[in-house]
């Protein structure tokens, strides 16, 4: 590996981790925006122009508020809870494709931190070790209202995790690669995945809600009944990085749907952009930039989504979160592979014969 | 049978006799009479049982406390309700300031529960045979009944009044 | 620099694999657990077994574990478990003991193993992947395959009918 | 149990049809519900550089007003206290010197009102009770919050209404 | 049993005590966590506190404690006069406060034996459902809030903020109306005031319709509000339940049907009645409920009759303040009133209401004093919420909150 | 939309003040840098106030209006309400608070992280009202240190948003060490706080 490129590599790792960090902060303000929005209102419009500045004066004090570490609390742990969480999410988006490549001179660059030929088992791990920052920290703090947000948490990324994984192996087999590099480029153009695939991304969308812990699925930190659930303890910035967990998880949920199911960069007419330039470097980048472009696009699409379904449906209660997962979900996601399968085989029968 | 307050009233002194159910009158249109402790609940359980009447719903119990009535300063009111014939009537038991003891109604009402224990907290009725009988609203280290007319209502804290603009 | 990592990562392994047992807390024992699993996986990385990996780290550190810990807090609510086990001191022979034996029999069975050193001239890098590794389990171990799939089939029943044997109740 | 009256009307559950069992179709419309709200004019009123419009008789901060010459109308007759079930009215009486007829209407006159606004809540009992149209809550002043204690005592200077000529300083 | 009552009253409160500690001694499982719901739990909108006994997410036995706001109603109105207590009132079931404040001056009116003119009926009738649909639609509306759906709350509160419009033109306060005097209203109703509640009649069935097509039919709302804190009738009745929670449970018992008052018998309605007397059950009563408000509050508009809006009773019903200013006999009435010294007759009174939550009742016992004797109230938040723990009895901690709000226990009320 | 603060107007203010850290040495030092810091964060403050509502009565539900459409709190970023004491900046005491509510008040203010505020709302938190009772708390100052008050019965929205902006000016105006001073100190242990 020739130093430019590792020298690149640490730049647009960092320009990631800096990208998630801003679109979670971000995340905050559209949450709120959006809520009023919906709910009539007009939403936090004090703080700078439209209030754009009310996420610094969220972390701003945040950060200046008495650390607070309860007297019967585990002490490491209970450091150690939120510090997972914001590292588990702030890992996974290392693996997303967030641009096809872009040559400048000689070198070309791909738009993605580290291209591994497992990349959607490594989004798949980080996601499922996301749940430890939670359950640690719920268990550190010694309250029962934390606790019960912690074992509930626990129990339904567990489960969920297995609805995910299931309806994920259909795309799997469409694609035939564990890279999401490969998987996106497959997506060329319109033929994104969503159209063979519109069961398994119902379910992953169901589960990736209830991975992120969001309405209806937010039982780990159901106001009405929990409190706070597991960040009940939780004051000053240990609490922030919960906040920001949560939305850099929704922010990597809504890049992987985007990846997997919704053409990632590509967009419809792309090769017959790149083809009107006489120059293909240049076409190449156009096309890469209007692609990255695109590809946040639909990133702030699902995270609207996801807002916008929080401020309108109730939130399931525990039992039956965990029929929905096993009963429903589970079986839907086993149907929807046998189908693909069925589907390869007889696609294959008629085209080869 | 349509329920009158007279038809009601001669049942009952039949059931259980002129001295037990006394000073009876109609003030606002419902029927009130008064009986005795020892009579209490066994009135009360008839009135649940008989199939004319039916009076099955307790609407609410009440302390009352006169002072100078010596010798029956305590009076808990029982107002019952029998929904099928919308007929109302309300019970008086009088008893002595140094022995406001009752027996419960909980096992025929399960709304007496609160009730009673609120009567508890206010005047100081004791109620016998219930299950649970603490203060309901005030805290448990309170030493008086506050509704009993002797106590203060005020605050004795408060500094920014003058009682005198008042008139009490 | 592979052979630095690889000391480094097997210190931590073995580091970890201790604190497991001796961690007073539960909690703790539990978490090392954790990081021994993310050590050994980091071993596969070393092998370039990514697959095996990342499926390491799915399965237990990111689902048994879960569980494990789901358990533990369970246990521990709201009372300060010390983690000191008593065991009377027949039981800590007959532990000493039993551990020994183990330790004889695995000095013994690796005594004469003979490590072997891959050819570099006819090493696959490439056979810890996920194709090989597919085309391996679905070709030439076909049947121990299956027979685990079957083995699964059967064991997930009975856990199935574990959880169900309290009829009527609610239950996680 | 068979009805008391004949108004009975049953509301109870109907059973859920396919459509409602798949979630989907209710969600669909929730989330429509909640979308034309998200492009609907909104609600809000920014205060505080907007105010929203209070009634003619909303019940706010007290006034005691004076009469048409400018004299005080109160004559400090204790009926606003004795109506006060707050106790937040206070007052001493005095009698009108020679030469104060332009400040007090009647021979008598409030020397100290006091109102207590922590204590005061606003019932308009004082208002309805006052037989000189002395004390009004008026519509267009709301009791300011404020970081003391001792503030709250609203005494003359801040209730009685300021002279016409103060008014237009 | 011993004469000297301190003792015995201590003697028993200690025998008591251990009792039920005992009995807490029972409870504690090994398996079981004890969990404290409240006095500041969010789902509470009010402070009471319930220690949940809990096996899991299980509820297995609950321990409920009142009287965090208990602040002495029975006491104060036998310090007031009689005119004095309306402010009183007010901050018992703060959702629906004109309610309390007809209910009571109804109940003075007949120890008095004031005869109300019919378009001051009528006026009440129109404010007491308006107090009506605003208790139900927060009642509701936060069901949804406890169950996650925040949204439909702050739409209706948007209509809540014209029904206070309307109280402010009628009376000059949103919450605490104070609204009504005895013998009448304060005021006649001002031509923006029926303005307001014609727009109001207007616009509101379209949010409620909207608000219920958000929740009715959800699935996910159904699931978690079907056989939820489920009682039967029998056990309601004997737990002297009234008002929507016990129509929930399919008894049509209605104060307004059954002893109209208020020339309730003049309009035209039906009483809605569930079956399970489950957390669903009675928010379809509820829903339907605002319905019918709407129905009778259309009717009272469209008949206003004409006439005076208070009762001709010069003794009781303050006179009008230009004949203060001007007539003598006016001013010693005044006076007279205000000063609270009115010719109340010896007696004793029930008069109930149908309240947002079921029968409000007051009895007053008058020994015509300047003040009651003895008021007692009856409060239906403190009957229901005794039921409460028999309702919650294994259920989950989320049926738990859902049945609470459901039940519509209101604090102020509940501890009087 | 239209936004007409005048907190967007100090917003930028303190921007400047910012700026003028990096002027040339001899201008600015390290007191200089410290007071336009606070600044900032007291603003930071003063625009993220999360509420706890301790709702017990009347007040609450005027609270819950200034918390919908019409009102909307949030527009000074205070929508999130924390129901858990750790997270919230403001108490906000609505209702009546009887003295068997009163030790969890106090429980409450001691769990909550600083800076904290508390404001009193409505009559019955500030002086008990009309409840004159033997069961009622006059004044909830009698237990916790009330920062400020708002008068009515209940208040209007109007009125508990004007509470709302005084505390925001007064956490503007704080010392980031207010907590450390002994004047704060002598005040909670007044209060027989920690």
């Amino acid at each position: 590996m020739d130093s430019v490129l590792l020298i690149y590599k640490g730049i647009y790792i960092l320009a990631i981790f800096g990208i998630s960090l801003l679109i979670a902060t971000y995340s905050t303000y559209f949450e709120r925006k959006i809520a009023a929005f919906i709910q009539d209102r007009v939403g936090p419009n004090r703080a700078g122009p439209f209030g754009l500045l009310q996420p610094l004066a969220d972390a701003g004090k945040l950060f200046f508020k008495e650390e607070f570490i309860p007297a019967r609390a585990n002490k490491v742990l209970f450091i150690l809870g939120p510090g997972i969480a914001m590292l588990v999410a702030a890992m996974s988006s290392a693996v997303i494709p967030f641009g096809d490549t872009l040559i400048l001179g000689e070198t070309t660059f791909d738009l993605i931190a580290i291209d591994v030929n497992i990349g959607v088992l490594y989004i798949f791990g980080v996601v499922s070790l996301g749940v430890y920052g939670l359950m640690i920290g719920g268990w550190a703090s010694n309250n029962k209202f934390s606790l019960l947000g912690a074992i509930r948490a626990a129990s339904q990324n567990i489960s969920y995790e297995l609805a995910m994984g299931l309806s994920l192996i259909a795309v799997l087999m469409l694609s035939g690669s564990l890279s999401l590099k490969v998987i996106a480029e497959q997506q060329a153009g319109f033929n994104w995945n969503i159209w063979y695939q519109p069961l398994g991304f119902l379910i992953f969308l169901i589960c990736a809600f209830a991975e992120t812990n969001r309405t209806p699925f937010d039982l780990p930190e159901s106001e009405a009944e929990l409190i706070g659930g597991y960040h009940t303890e939780y004051s000053s910035m240990k609490l922030g990085m919960y906040l920001f967990a949560e939305y850099i998880n929704i922010f990597v949920a809504s890049a992987v749907m985007a990846t997997l199911y919704f053409g990632a960069y590509n967009f419809p007419f792309m090769e017959n952009l790149r083809n009107a330039f006489d120059d293909p470097v240049l076409g190449n980048n156009v096309v890469t930039i209007l692609g990255v472009g695109v590809m946040f696009a639909k990133i702030f699409a699902f995270i609207f989504f996801f807002m916008w379904v929080r401020w309108t449906l109730p939130r399931f209660r525990y039992d039956q979160l965990m029929k929905l997962g096993w009963n429903i979900l589970i079986p839907l996601a086993i149907l929807n592979i046998l189908l693909t399968g069925g589907g390869i085989l007889l696609y294959d029968y008629f085209t080869k014969g | 049978m349509e329920l009158t307050n007279e038809n009601v009233l001669g049942k009952l002194i039949a059931q259980f006799g002129e001295e037990n159910i006394v000073d009876a009158y109609n003030p606002d249109g419902i029927m009130t009479f008064t009986t005795n402790r020892e009579n209490i609940i066994a009135l009360i359980q008839y009135l649940y049982d008989d199939k004319d009447l039916q009076v099955q719903f307790l609407t609410t119990m009440a302390g009352i406390h006169f002072p100078d009535h010596k010798g029956r300063e305590m009076c808990m009111m029982y107002q019952l309700h029998s929904l099928r014939h919308n007929f109302r009537l309300r019970i008086k038991v009088f008893v002595p300031a140094e022995d406001p003891v009752l027996p419960t109604l909980t096992n025929i009402y399960a709304t007496a529960n609160w009730m009673e224990r609120e009567a508890y907290d206010f005047y100081g009725f004791i109620f016998t045979g219930h299950p649970n009988l603490i203060r309901i609203l005030n805290i448990e280290e309170m030493e008086y009944h506050p509704m009993l007319k002797q106590y203060p209502l005020e605050d004795q804290t408060r500094e920014d009044k003058i009682d005198t603009y008042f008139g009490r | 620099m592979t052979e630095s990592l690889f000391f480094f990562f097997a210190s931590l392994t073995l580091l970890c694999a201790v604190m497991v047992v001796i961690a007073k807390n539960p909690v703790y024992s539990v978490i090392f657990l954790i990081l021994t699993f993310f050590t050994i996986s980091a071993h596969y990385i070393l092998l370039n077994a990514q697959f095996l990996a990342a499926v390491n780290i799915i399965v237990y550190a990111g689902a048994i574990m879960v569980l494990f810990l789901f358990v533990l807090m369970f246990i521990n609510t709201g009372k300060n478990v010390q983690g000191t086990v008593k065991g009377s001191i027949i039981s800590k022979i007959a532990g000493a003991v039993a551990g020994g034996l183990l330790f004889v029999v695995v000095v013994a069975a690796l005594k004469d193993v003979t490590l072997g050193h891959p050819d570099p001239a006819t090493y696959n890098s490439q056979v810890g992947m996920v194709e090989n590794l597919g085309k391996v389990l679905f070709t030439k171990y076909m049947l121990p395959f299956q027979l685990v799939a079957v083995l699964f089939l059967v064991s997930m029943v009975g856990a199935v009918m574990i959880g169900k044997r309290e009829a009527g109740e609610q239950n996680f | 149990m068979e009805p008391l009256s004949n108004r009975k009307k049953n509301v109870a559950q109907k059973e859920m049809t396919l459509s409602e069992r798949m979630y989907l179709p209710a969600i669909a419309q929730g989330l429509g519900i909640t979308l034309k709200h998200f492009f609907k004019k909104k609600a809000t009123i920014n205060y505080p550089e907007e105010t929203r419009q209070r009634s003619e008789i909303w019940r706010g901060l007290h006034v005691l007003k004076r009469d048409e010459n400018g004299a005080e109308r109160c004559t400090a007759c204790g009926l606003c206290a004795v109506a006060c079930p707050a106790e937040a009215i206070t007052m001493t009486a005095g009698e009108r010197k020679a030469g104060e007829e332009h400040l007090y209407r009647e021979e008598k006159y409030a020397v100290t009102y006091e109102v207590n606004m922590l204590r005061c809540i606003f019932c308009g009992l004082c208002e309805e009770a006052c037989p000189k149209a002395a004390i009004f809550l008026q519509d267009d002043k709301l009791a300011p919050a404020r970081y003391e204690r001792d503030e709250f005592i609203y005494g003359k200077d801040r209730l009685v209404e300021p002279l016409k000529t103060t008014e237009t300083k | 049993m011993a004469t000297d009552n301190k003792t015995a009253d201590t003697d028993q409160l200690q025998e008591f005590r251990d009792n039920r500690d005992l009995k807490l001694q029972d409870k504690k499982n090994e398996n079981l966590t004890t969990l404290n719901l409240g006095p500041t739990h969010p789902a509470t909108h009010g402070i009471f506190q319930n220690i949940l006994q809990m096996d899991g997410e299980v509820i297995m036995d609950a321990v409920p404690t009142i009287g965090y706001i208990h602040r002495a109603f029975e006491k104060i109105a036998e310090r007031r006069p009689f005119y004095q207590i309306t402010p009183l009132t007010d901050r018992m079931n703060y959702c629906s406060s004109p309610i309390n404040n007809m209910g009571y001056h109804m109940t003075v009116e007949k120890l008095l034996g004031i005869e109300i003119p019919k378009r001051a009926q009528y006026i009440r009738v129109i404010m007491m459902e308006l107090a009506r649909i605003s208790d139900h639609l927060i009642c509701n509306s936060i069901l949804g809030v406890d169950s996650g759906a925040f949204t439909g709350f702050l739409y209706v509160m948007q209509e809540r903020e014209h029904i206070y419009d309307i109280y402010e033109e009628v009376c000059g306060a949103r919450l605490t109306t104070n609204m009504g005097r005895i013998g009448g209203m304060e005021r006649d109703l001002s031509p923006k005031a029926l303005h307001l509640i014609g727009e109001f009649l207007k616009r509101f069935p379209k949010v409620w319709a909207e608000f219920e097509k958000m929740l009715t039919r959800n699935r996910i709302f159904i699931d978690r509000t079907v056989g939820v804190g489920a009682i039967s009738a029998e056990r309601a009745l004997n737990y002297g339940f009234t008002g929507p929670n016990l129509r929930a449970a399919g008894v049509d018992y209605d104060v307004r049907v059954m002893n109209p008052y208020s020339s309730y018998e003049d309009f035209e309605f039906e009483i809605p009645v569930g079956e399970k007397g489950d957390t669903y059950d009675r928010f379809l009563v509820r829903n339907e409920e605002v319905w019918q408000s709407l129905k009778i509050i259309e009717q009272a508009y469209k008949n206003l009759p004409e006439g005076s809006y208070h009762a001709d009773a010069p003794h009781y019903y303050l006179p009008p303040k230009q004949e203060v200013y001007t007539s003598m006999e006016a001013l010693i009435y005044h006076f007279k009133i205000v000063m609270g010294e009115i010719d109340a007759p010896k007696g004793e009174v029930y008069h109930s209401v149908e309240g947002g939550n079921g029968e409000l009742g007051f009895y007053l016992i008058s020994d015509g004093g300047r003040t009651p004797y003895r008021l007692h109230f009856r409060r239906p938040c403190f009957i229901y919420y005794q039921a409460y723990t028999e309702m919650i009895k294994g259920g989950q901690l989320a049926d738990a909150i859902l049945t609470l709000s459901s039940l519509n226990v209101i604090a102020g009320e509940l501890d009087a | 939309m239209q936004i007409k603060t005048q907190n967007f107007r100090n917003m930028s203010d303190t921007n400047k003040d910012i700026n003028m850290v990096e002027a040339p040495e001899g201008h600015s030092g390290a007191g200089f840098f410290a007071t336009s810091f606070e600044k900032v964060i007291g603003l930071a403050r003063a625009n993220s106030l999360w509420p706890l509502p301790f709702a017990t009565s009347c007040c609450g539900i005027e609270f819950m209006a200034t918390m919908g459409s019409t009102y909307d709190i949030s527009r000074f970023g205070s929508e999130r309400p924390s129901f858990s004491p750790r997270q919230a900046d403001i108490l906000l005491v609505m209702g009546t608070i009887a003295k068997k509510m009163g030790p969890v008040v106090k429980q409450v203010y001691e769990q909550m992280a600083e800076p904290r505020w508390v404001v009193a709302v409505g009559a019955c938190a500030t002086s008990g009202g009309i409840f004159d009772s033997y069961s009622v708390l006059q004044g909830i100052d009698r237990v916790v240190p009330v920062d400020v008050y708002v008068p009515g019965c209940p208040p209007r929205p109007e009125q508990i948003l004007d509470g709302l902006m005084r505390v925001q000016d007064l956490a503007k105006n704080e010392s980031l060490r207010r907590r450390h001073s002994p004047e704060y100190q002598a005040l909670l242990a007044s209060y027989n706080i920690k």
